[in-house]
């Protein structure tokens, strides 16, 4: 089993979602986190202090799939997240050793 | 100023005694003057506190309720609308506005006698509130111009630039509410049924000049600046009704400034018109939350906060001319007619009213005005009387048909005026700078975008 | 209105002329009435913004004060109970509530004569307010009959079904309410102390009607309803002190409408019941936060307001019996009595007493109408007079030990209505549509559960 | 009360009966003696509204404004700050604030002829006010004396230990607070410009008393306590602009009973002050606003809710003193003046004024007593008079250079004694209890340090 | 060393603390998340518009254990967070590299 | 490529942040999280009732870096972070698969 990591724009989550609902990946937990990178981020002024914000609101999506399903699922993510514009983010993949559901104790890939 | 009170003092203390030597007619005199300043600061009393309630709804009640409804990016952005005219509509209104709602002149807009509030001062303006200093009657109606074109923001929140909406703000306050006001309630004006007004329109404290100018602007807001970004299929949620529910409440109490504060007195009339403000204000409450009980199996906080202020909006042109039955019942009828419209009508017309401010201040303000028309009876505010002054029916219950007419006409001219005219408006403000903020700035927020600042930082 | 005004003006003008050709009675009356007038009209300032005042402690502060308590997922629907009722109270008073309260009647109960608020218009009822409008006297009793019930909600917060809570509301400010207002306050009401009661009971804002009924009903609730899941090992903490903070300040502020407007007048008493407010207030504040400093080494803000609520309960019988210094003392004993009541009495007992509406409402009222009779005076409010006319000792200090024992009936009736009346009342709520919500819907939140939607939406 | 007041319309009635037949004086001087009551009764109304609006600035009004501001962790400690000030300020003033403020006595300093509020009841004190209880009169001050030391707290915000902060408010009321009030307000005050005052320096509701004295201590605060941990490198930002924009929207309302509450009374002297004080706030949150989109290019919300402070601040010495252009024009200034002081002044000399008391009060509130001397005018109040009873010159404008000294002299005389006063207390209190709070503690922040709870528990 | 990832039920969190603790385990970062699955989220209505929220409010709990004590672990978690119904959420385990204490620059297993 | 967690003192945020950009890392996600180990909690008391609150606020600090430059990176970071006090936090290292950057689909180091 393979574990997708996904940091994106906030406002992509919804479209991202369907796309993998589409391809019948329904197991995702979601994050909010904020990032750093190249993107630049912005500046705020509270009487006359100015702050630059450099770290902005992102969304991390983290799925748990079958390792033979990672490509595809990498690829419909990438395609519904991309904005083409600095920011859109990055997937990062792992290898899971194991995978339980609570519910019934079950293991492996039956448990995703 | 204490040594003029303690003058004030002295001075009675002196007349009492000059009276016990004084003949007959004097001591009279002396006497109606002492009455007179009672009398005057009993009502100024109530006044100047009606002044304050009704700021307090645009600041910070209007701006909770609308900030508590737009997303938390949007927040400030939103709340700045209603703040920025209590700037805005203040100067204004010291400069022009009240000469020209107030001041004699055409049926359609006052003349510059008032300018820079000339010759406005402590002294009654007899015509139009003969107990209070008319510096009292100036700063309450200060306070309905200055709600008034905050209530538009509802329409175009989340997505207008701040520049654009400032712009409109100032071209709107000039063309469509001065001679709103003026046309209803100035000296002379159209529709004003007590000061000689060729149409006697009844509007007790602004069905037509406050809620349906703001609504029916609001309507043609939102068809001409288009939907925001992802609506209706991305789920745009209200980031704190908790915020909205006080922002309700305090426009709740504030309305009891709005409308009682209308008597311009604290008579008995003021009393009658808390009651019916208070009384409809809880059936369209409780009408909203039926609606939805029956719809959707469950009553929601904000559909009772939103009943509430349609009840407000439906009652304040009838609320010195109604009873307190029919009161309960015209709210409870705006409750449920304003559920129909926001949560139906806008639905299958897809317009984008951000914060529903047609379907709640444009509907329910042409409701009332024309219930008004039906339900105000004599027996509350003796509007009319003949020749021999003895009171005639006032509504259509009353047999008085013929105000149902006068009060439609009046709608009529208000949707008109308010549309058309801010129609042009943001026309001529699109092409100066533009009305709409960037895709970019509109997912970034109007906080950050606009003003470069957060509504909220909440890491530890 | 303006013309009504104008008119008003002008006869008044007439008037004057009138007075200077007249003989000498006729002007005195015309005087009469112009004083009458003005002294209605300055009392009527004061007694429409106290109505104003004691709504706003219900929406929104005591919507806030329970709002903030509760868990994040429970406060909008913790809230609703305070504004449903702004609701639900409002339509019952219309119709019967405020006739089976203020009607005459048999000692316990009211007549229908103000049925739908008939003959209740703009003129006195001088029974009960001789000065104002009796629209105006309506309107402020039912403000307090809106809020009565809406403390109780303390008690089941965050587990009581809607539709139960709604049920039961309705069935308590009937059965329970308004004998209870017409009792003690009520023209022939058993503990009238100054319309004729037989136990001549001191209440001058509602330590028995209103807090010790709902308090002691809110214990009923906490007992018959059980506790809350998890209850008290998982952590239940305040999801927002600053709401609640918030909720306090509109309620001390609103409890000047409460209490001085009890005074019915603009006059020096409400100026004292003010005072003794404000200064109770400040002590039992104070009072309970000194209790957590010595016993965790850290005073508490919502300690704090705990206390300040618990003191301006504590005063609400007296405020308009006694002089300043007493009231200090009063608060400071009020809010270290209720801290302990809060604090080591619940615990002993074991109660889930979710916001704890008895150890503030049940036992500080108690505890001040108590005192009340201890320490009325007769120099702050001649309540009783010989047949010379003479004041007569009102409280224990000044020697009338028997006013401790009618304050002690007072009470006990007060208990025992509300403690049987709740319960039979829970009982049969129960068997229509049960108390309490699911275990699920108690888990996933009343708002929620309970009205489809949640308080706050912060994701950005 | 209801009997006294039945009586009372009883005792009217008997009255009027008794005219019909007695001879002329008679009536008149109980138709004087209802005149005086009717006039009392409204001013009264008017003043007991000013008090609830005064208490409310500091809770919640203040309270919100300042914790706004903090970072989340000092929410409740800095809230605490105004509310416990509503308890130590209240028990002070009740026993010997209100005596040393206003009991005759040195030009510096009261006596202690009302110790325990003794002799202070229903009847007016004419010195002061001739129409309110004296009661009343003392509410009001005791308002003031509560909010001013509440302005300090905004430069020791973040960093002060509560135990400190207490004992440095106690000793401050006693040492600055009261003397000023007395200097400036009380019989043969120092300053007093109506009472017999060497230096004749108008205040009309607290410019120097409450501004300065606030805002100069606020500075010496900050210099003596030194920068908060990690300021100005690491990013310290407002928790929660909304928190701020309800408090700022409270103090403008409040401000209302504050500055047109001074009037003490509610005749047209009150509705000029009113307009003044909206006026200024107005322009001067206008005018901040428009200096940050010059150097920012954004306007902020932070921006426009400090502008209307500092408008308020610098109009409160003015209020009843100047006409309505000149207010629009003070708070414009006022506002761009405050914005330079703490966007630039603070930056160069680099003390750490957490929310900026100094900036705001401190030079807002000096600005506004110099300008009192140059904008007051005698059309609005006849502050002197020659031995004709003519009124003379007021203001610089109007030809008296010699005010604007006047001013200058009570401005230089708050400055040195709040200033040198709250660098002792410091220093004792210091040495006594300690004024920071430890690293570890301002780390954790205040919430959990000081009071041991948190402000918000979000967590679902 | 291994990675023990947990979503389970926000109410459960503290019965998974005291289970955790009794064993021994006291290390560990939590995390409010939102998670997608088999079970079904629930409709919000406002102003008649409605929403499917389909992500519920989760708890993430990451702990990082010896090997040999992961097993352990895992079955103290899936004791103490199982309601049986859908719902109850999943657990992953991975591999870790290595672990350093920030305090003490201490590495592998005795940085737990 | 390598995963570098790091849950840090959130005091300690803006330092760590400064330090690796130093050494030119820029590319990380945080997160708001709340820990439990050795560092003991505060005791929190509403109307009488005492909560023991163990679990702290903290900051999670999530990098995929190039293998090669991990031991950099986490020497830069532990400078930081360091208070010496409990309660700095630790460090977990991981493995990581694979990296896209979902702008332009590049993918593996150049990612990052
Ligand atoms: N090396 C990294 N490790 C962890 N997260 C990263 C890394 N690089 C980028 N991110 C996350 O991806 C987001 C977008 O990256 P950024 O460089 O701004 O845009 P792009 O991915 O288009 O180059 C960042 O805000 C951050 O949350
Ligand atoms: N494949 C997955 N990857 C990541 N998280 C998952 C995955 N499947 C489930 N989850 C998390 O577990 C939670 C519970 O899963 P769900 O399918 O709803 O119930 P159950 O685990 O009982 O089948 C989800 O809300 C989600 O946060
Ligand atoms: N075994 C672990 N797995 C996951 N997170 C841990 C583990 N041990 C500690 N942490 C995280 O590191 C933080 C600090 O650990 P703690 O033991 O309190 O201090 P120190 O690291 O100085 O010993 C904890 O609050 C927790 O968030």
């Amino acid at each position: 089993m393979k574990k997708i990591e996904a940091v994106i724009q906030p406002f992509k989550l919804e479209e991202v979602k369907e796309a993998l609902k589409a391809i019948g990946i329904d197991g995702m937990t979601v994050t909010e986190v904020r990032g750093h990178g190249r993107q630049k981020g912005h500046k705020e002024v509270y009487r006359g202090q100015e702050y630059q914000v450099d770290l902005l609101p992102k969304v991390k999506i983290e799925m748990v799939v079958p390792s033979a399903r990672a490509e595809e699922v990498i690829s419909a993510l990438t395609a519904a997240a991309k904005t083409g514009k600095i920011g859109d983010g990055k997937i990062f993949v792992y290898d899971v050793v194991d995978a339980i559901r609570i519910r019934n104790d079950e293991r492996g890939e039956s448990a995703l | 100023m204490k040594r003029i009170l303690s003058m004030l003092f002295l001075s009675a203390v002196l007349a009492s005694q000059v009276f016990a030597q004084a003949p007959a007619p004097s001591p009279t005199a002396a006497l109606e003057a002492g009455i007179k300043s009672a009398q005057s600061s009993a009502d100024n009393a109530w006044m100047l506190v009606s002044c304050a309630l009704v700021l307090m709804m645009t600041g910070p009640g209007l701006a909770l309720f609308y900030g508590g409804l737009v997303r938390r990016k949007n927040v400030l952005g939103t709340m700045m609308h209603s703040f920025v005219l209590m700037v805005i509509g203040t100067v204004l209104w010291a400069l022009v506005g009240y000469s020209l709602a107030f001041g004699e002149g055409s049926p359609f807009i006052g003349d510059l006698r008032y300018l820079f509030l000339n010759g406005v001062g402590g002294d009654p303006n007899a015509t139009y509130a003969a107990t209070i200093p008319q510096q009292t009657f100036m700063l309450f109606q200060m306070m309905f111009a200055i709600i008034t074109p905050a209530l538009i923001s509802g329409a175009f929140a989340e997505r207008m630039k701040f520049s654009a909406m400032i712009l409109f703000t100032i071209l709107w306050t000039l063309v469509v509410y001065y001679p709103m006001a003026h046309m209803v309630w100035g000296n002379g004006g159209l529709l004003n049924a007590f000061l000689g007004g060729k149409v006697p329109c009844l509007d007790f404290a602004g069905g037509t000049v406050v809620h349906i100018t703001s609504g029916v602007s609001a309507l043609v807001c939102a068809i001409v600046m288009g939907k925001r970004k992802g609506y209706p299929n991305e789920p745009i949620k209200p980031h704190s009704l908790v915020l909205s529910l006080i922002g309700a409440c305090l426009l709740w109490v504030g309305w009891f400034g709005f409308n009682a504060g209308s008597a311009l007195s604290s008579g008995s009339l003021a009393s009658s018109a808390f009651v019916a403000t208070h009384f409809a204000a809880a059936t369209a409450a409780g009408g909203w939350m039926l609606a939805e009980w029956f719809q959707h199996g469950k009553p929601s906080m904000l559909g009772g906060i939103s009943g509430a202020v349609a009840g407000l909006v439906v009652i304040t042109p009838a609320a010195g001319f109604v009873a307190p039955m029919p009161a309960l019942l015209m709210g409870f009828i705006g409750g449920i007619f304003c559920y129909f419209m926001v949560v139906k009508v806008k639905a299958m017309l897809g317009y984008d009213d951000s914060l529903d401010a047609f379907g709640v201040h444009g509907a329910g303000g042409t409701l009332g005005a024309i219930l008004t028309g039906v339900f105000a009876t004599k027996d509350v505010n003796a509007a009319f009387k003949d020749a021999a002054g003895n009171a005639l029916p006032v509504g259509l219950l009353e047999g008085n048909g013929s105000q149902v007419v006068n009060q439609i006409i009046g709608v009529g001219l208000s949707w008109v005026i308010a549309g058309v005219a801010t129609f042009i408006l943001l026309k001529i403000v699109d092409a100066m700078v533009g009305l709409r903020v960037s895709p970019e700035e509109e997912t970034a927020g109007l906080d950050l975008s606009q003003h470069g600042e957060e509504g909220y930082s909440l890491e530890s």
